[in-house]
């Protein structure tokens, strides 16, 4: 499976393929996450996102075995982009399928927790002002410990 | 000769994001790596934060590790994805 | 907005034409319910759908409004098949969009308990043996009981 | 002339999912219409089932209410969508 996606992502080509390799599952979710014009540091004209050679599809896979261990799925899918982005290009989609439709919320919530937080990528901003990388926000890591057994935060914020 | 690998922010200072290099004699281990070229280059703090982790063909290093002159050594800020 | 569809519900291209009108989310959420072939009742070779002509527009509108009122939505959409569908047909597409990906996961899994337990819809499922009206399972009533302050819970179950 | 209405599983046993039909002077409310038709048709417990909502002109009554021979009375079983 290809995570890393170097041309522009299409959830609705992904949904659509998705649909086709679920078996008898009842219930799909799907989330996608989309380049914002607004971010902290101003308007965004576009991003970079780097990834690591090994590391970035290691981790996801490890992610997905979790998400699979945790919960009855009949399948699931992750795309992620690499590159140069524009603004409102989707950067990551996340399709989940299962019998019922709790497997199928939670497993796809976990993996986007996943992807926010620790999935190996750097993210360069670009503004009219000059260029950022962006480092993950403490919200960002709440929603990640909410799968954790213990309250462990990330030690790189503040 | 070794491989560094820097990603993220760490490129913005360093200038590249990767270089081959021959390490000294007295560079054996990822410690010493860091000392040597935070010291000789100028990068003061920036590959010995807490925050940027190391990485030795491709595995993830908590502690010093030994290295050899042949190795592939990244360095990695902290990540955010989605 | 037309909720209910008589014709095939086609859940990318519902994705599709979502994503031209959520302005500056950075996060949607899409769940899609699928006819399943294995139910309680044995093998369900199709399904039979049917509506009330006021009030299930009616009470689809106001679960979107609760659900807008309470997290900050940049948009949603709720589609639900009506008529006959096949095995694995698509029954019902909801998408939500928002800033950030928290407010669009609760709220789509929101629409879902309330499309699953209250929607004003009655199912015939058709199996080799014969047809059998569908009514709803305690773990629907359940989930959606999670959204309310009290813990009432349906009187019409056993 | 009373529009009858019946939803869901209910059509099994009226065999019908609409009547027009004239009301007696004695079935005057949602209360008397359920008892004159489970009586009259056979159909007992069917209308009277806790669980069977009654709605008269697209509105939920959870009382009795009065009825006239104009109104269109629906009679809902259990629902379950998606």
């Amino acid at each position: 499976m290809t995570f890393l996606i170097a041309g522009p992502l299409d959830p609705a080509a992904e949904l659509a393929s998705f649909e086709d390799r679920i078996g008898d599952a009842g219930a799909i979710v799907t989330f996608t996450g989309r380049v914002r014009a607004a971010s902290g540091s101003g308007n965004v004209t576009s991003l970079f996102l780097q990834s690591h050679p090994i590391l970035t599809a290691q981790g996801i896979q490890n992610a997905i075995d979790t998400a699979h261990a945790r919960w009855p799925l009949a399948a699931s899918l992750v795309r992620h982009r690499i590159g140069e982005l524009g603004v409102h290009d989707p950067i990551a989609f996340v399709a989940t399928a299962a019998r019922h439709r709790r497997a199928a919320f939670l497993a796809a919530d976990f993996l986007m927790d996943y992807l926010k937080t620790e999935a190996v990528f750097w993210k360069k901003e670009v503004t009219a002002t000059g260029t950022a990388w962006v480092e993950p926000k403490d919200t960002d890591y709440a929603d990640k410990a909410r799968w954790n057994n213990n309250t462990e935060t990330n030690e790189c914020t503040e | 000769m070794a491989k560094l690998c820097y990603f993220g922010r760490l490129t913005d200072v360093t200038g590249t994001a990767e270089e081959v290099v021959g390490l000294p004699p007295h560079v054996s281990d990822t410690g010493s790596l860091v000392s040597w070229l935070e010291t000789g280059r100028g990068w003061t703090g920036l590959l010995s934060d807490r925050c940027v982790r190391i990485v030795v063909n491709n595995e993830i290093q908590d502690h010093d590790i030994d290295i050899r002159d042949t190795d592939e050594i990244g360095f990695l800020p902290p990540v955010g994805g989605g």
